[in-house]
């Protein structure tokens, strides 16, 4: 448990980065969580060159979600479509830090979910198989 | 009288450090521990005399045979049915409605038929009949729950009529513990010449349930949440009602007689089980019940009314909690959720997880029930025989570690 | 290669007298016995970790999860599927038939449509299609079997048309030991457009067994036949199609979202999965699965081969012996039914028994294929990994004991 | 097994009394065992004062459900209907003087059942009550 709640995690869900909404968005995308009912939207606004330049988020989540939607909209910003394509499970593991379950899985990805749905359309299909391991 | 210490030999796995801490299992509403007796009696049936049940001439085969019908008879006697044929086994409560949905719902519903049932209802007792509505223009009603987490027994007095065709309600809920006035319930369903359905998920392991003095039509409930294996639960059913309706799922076993041209269907119970069955875990169910007769179902509710009231006069103290459901232990059983703050249900299971304490955190598979009370989770903490005043202790120690560590 | 000596070690239950003789189990096709492995991991689930799985954010629950979930990827690869989401856990083979016959059969078929499946299918291969040709209006057509006891397969080309929606066969007879050309049938079948579900409950635990290279739609099977605990089975279906389908059974685990107005499913397997799963089965399923890799199909197939070769060989030199079902072992699973003389099989397999024999005599839930043959009930031996030759001496030997003995 | 076959069985089996048809009866019955398929035709000639005056059986079966018929046949023949209802499993078993299994518990019954059946007409249901054991 303390592994859970590291720091960096406690610090992200006391002061989240980039929470609230962009009036002027061009992408955004409602996420729901089907094992406790949480939701994460997101909202971006993307320039002419596909250039990712502001992100905001809002809903009710967790800790390790609100951490992990606030950690991925840092690292989203400044970052283009494509290179918004590159960030997958691992990288969000990898920021986080910790050893997670799979149920709080979904809770860690449930922003990123949210932003490629938003990005691209990703279909619930091509999701599963991101998520999936064999 | 109840002796916790002695129940607890029985159940090894509480036995563990679970991150560093004494394990402190509060999730036996999910999914109850097994004794060993339990283990041990399908470990025998495996390692002694495994073979496929009804058919076999052979040693193995016949004591199999026997082993799973006297298992069957155990269960039956443990609720009061009047005979054994009346007692199906299936996966779990889930499939014990599903049957009743498919089988007594589609031959038996039309347009216009109403089936009541209540919104504190675990999924289990509500999609299905949604299902069914879906499929036979039934409709359904919910009772809705009152402030203090009860039903709101004038909706149910209204709507009761000829139309009226099945009321499925739960006899302890699985999120607010409430036991709602099923005896009374079940007189009015009848008086209009509807049938009554109980969801005994959390009730048959709880409190005695005797069917024959209830009056009621079906009972459902699954061996894993009393002392008993994964993968069986039962479903109890009147004969007369039993014996009008269709098999549910067919192939073998279940027939009297294949022909190209059609079949006729094997006698109560096997026309409602096809394939080979659940044997050993008919037999580890039957175990269990055993365990459980030897305990005192009296005993059992007693103990974990005494654990209630000691956990809600608890739990009340800590800052910030708050308990959805009835505050007299009387009129609830021993599964207690609630919310701390605005602390999410997650992060306090997560938090109480690392103390070693085993709580459930989520809609419970009650969503409707979420919805009403304005939640999306609540964290839940739920009793059993080997549940002791300590485990309480300990739960409200971890919660305030939770808030220390989680409030903003 | 094949250490029969070894294998024989991992079932201690082998060891064993029965009526006063060393146990000689040749009923392997009704089901099979378990490895201490198998049945080691499942006491590990229940003394180690037992809890529910899914929802639970606790140590114990996060195991479970992980081990049922990690025992669904082990048999999905086993069978080659192409994605673990195409493999649906279930009771056992009848389970997965009849899901299929509610879910795709109820939305797909409508009158005039053709099943085509054969007169040696197993009940729960031939029942569940009566049934949903009963409520659909669409016709079964049954492929007659040859003298040899071989599909003839004249008919199944001439009743290929656009009307057939769905061919249902058996990839190994339960009682005849036939393999038919499945792959050829699969390719005929898509040709016209119908989908192919195999009964895969005697091929996968005999054979190797690759949906991807054979090209089905479905197959089912059960745990029980390889070595796998009872109460657990598998579907799998191919995911475009398992994805169209509505769900079978309903309530918990198996939703994204409830409201009082109606529901979502999950995602695949478990939209197919309602309320709590057969756990510590599915995790003995897994483990059995992992010792047949480490056995190796191809090898088990080449021992039954050789098993049913001196098997074939024996009994066609028994007295009054009459076998039923192919004679090239090549063509044939190691199921094989007789009958000796006019000797009631009853009283052969109680004979046998009394000599520690455990065979099986009956209709082996086949009976349009026994009356077919012209018979009530037939005596049959089967066999798996850990019988020998000796075994089959020992049949012979009981059998002469049996004909000595009720000749009249 | 030695035990299943015992000399007195095998010898109803090897001759089994009033095998054959009864042109003149007035009751009669046809039973299958759904376990194996076998099946037992029972013909009763009851006469005025309500006494089994002749009974005669056909069909398939095994030993231990040939043996019993022939033994029940025996047995039937002088009784009255009522002192025939009397009739029950406890006293089959007793007179085939075997331990039984549950499997062959329905071979061992079934002209018993097709008796019942034939005589005064026994409902499926109160077959079952008598054969069933809580
Ligand atoms: C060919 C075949 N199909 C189906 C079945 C049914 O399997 P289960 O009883 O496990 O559902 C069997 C086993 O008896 C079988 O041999
Ligand atoms: C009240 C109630 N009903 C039904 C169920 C479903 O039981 P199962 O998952 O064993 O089918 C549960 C258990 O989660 C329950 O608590």
């Amino acid at each position: 448990m303390d592994e859970l709640y590291r720091q960096n995690i406690l610090e992200h869900y006391r002061n989240p980065h980039n929470m609230g909404t962009l009036e002027n968005h061009t992408h955004s995308h409602k996420e729901h969580n089907p094992l406790c009912g949480d939701v994460v939207q997101i909202e971006l606004l993307v320039d002419d060159q596909q250039r990712i330049d502001q992100v905001a988020f809002s809903g009710k989540g967790c800790a390790i979600s609100q951490a992990s939607t606030s950690m991925l909209t840092d690292m989203l910003i400044g970052k283009t479509v494509e290179e918004a394509k590159q960030i997958n499970k691992e990288v969000i593991l990898d920021e986080l830090g910790i050893e997670i379950g799979p149920v709080r899985l979904k809770c860690a990805l449930l922003s990123l979910k949210a932003v490629k749905m938003a990005l691209y359309n990703l279909s619930e299909e091509e999701w599963d198989k991101e998520e999936d391991d064999w | 009288m109840f002796n916790t210490e002695e129940i607890r030999r029985k159940f090894p796995i509480l036995d563990q450090q679970s991150n560093g801490n004494p394990l402190t299992y509060l999730d036996s509403g999910a999914s109850s521990q097994k004794p060993e007796t339990v283990i041990e009696a399908m470990n025998s049936y495996y390692r002694q005399y495994n073979a496929n049940v009804h058919r076999g001439i052979y040693q193995l085969s016949e004591k199999a045979s026997a082993a799973y019908e006297n298992a069957r008879k155990k269960i039956a006697r443990f609720i009061n049915a009047s005979t054994w044929r009346e007692l199906i086994f299936t996966r779990n409560t889930t499939e014990s409605i599903n049957l009743v949905a498919y089988s007594w719902g589609l031959t038996n519903l039309k347009s216009g038929d109403v089936i009541i049932t209540t919104e504190m209802e675990h999924h289990a007792n509500l999609v299905p009949w949604q299902q069914l509505a879906a499929q036979t223009g039934a409709k359904v009603k919910y009772i809705p729950i009152t402030e203090q987490g009860c039903l709101d027994l004038t909706k149910y007095d209204a709507w009761l009529s000829p139309a009226v065709k099945l009321v499925a309600i739960t006899q302890m809920s699985n999120v607010l513990g409430t036991i709602p006035p099923i005896k009374t319930m079940i007189e009015q369903a009848h008086a209009v010449g509807a049938l009554v359905l109980l969801d005994g998920a959390q009730s048959v392991p709880h409190m005695p349930v005797d069917v024959q003095a209830l009056g009621c039509d079906f009972l459902a409930f699954s061996g894993h949440k009393m002392l008993g294996p994964t993968g069986i639960g039962a479903l109890w059913g009147r004969k007369d009602i039993l014996s009008q309706m269709p098999p549910f799922m067919t192939g073998g076993d279940m027939i009297k007689r294949v022909t190209l041209e059609g079949s006729e269907w094997h006698s109560l119970p096997w026309k409602f089980e096809a394939g080979t069955p659940a044997i050993a875990e008919a037999i580890g169910f039957g175990e269990a019940v055993e365990y459980l007769n030897t305990l005192g179902m009296a005993n059992i509710r007693q103990h974990e009314i005494e654990l209630t009231t000691y956990a809600l006069e608890c739990l009340n103290q800590v800052e910030g909690l708050r308990i959805y459901g009835p505050q007299n232990p009387q009129e609830r059983g021993g599964a207690i959720s609630f919310t701390m703050g605005d602390i999410h249900p997650h992060d306090i299971a997560a938090v109480l997880d690392g103390e070693g304490i085993a709580v459930r955190a989520g809609h419970h598979c009650a969503m409707p029930l979420h919805d009403k009370l304005g939640l999306s989770a609540t964290t839940r903490a739920s009793f059993y025989v080997y549940n002791i005043a300590e485990d309480v202790d300990r739960l409200v120690n971890g919660l305030d570690k939770a808030r220390e560590l989680l409030t903003k």
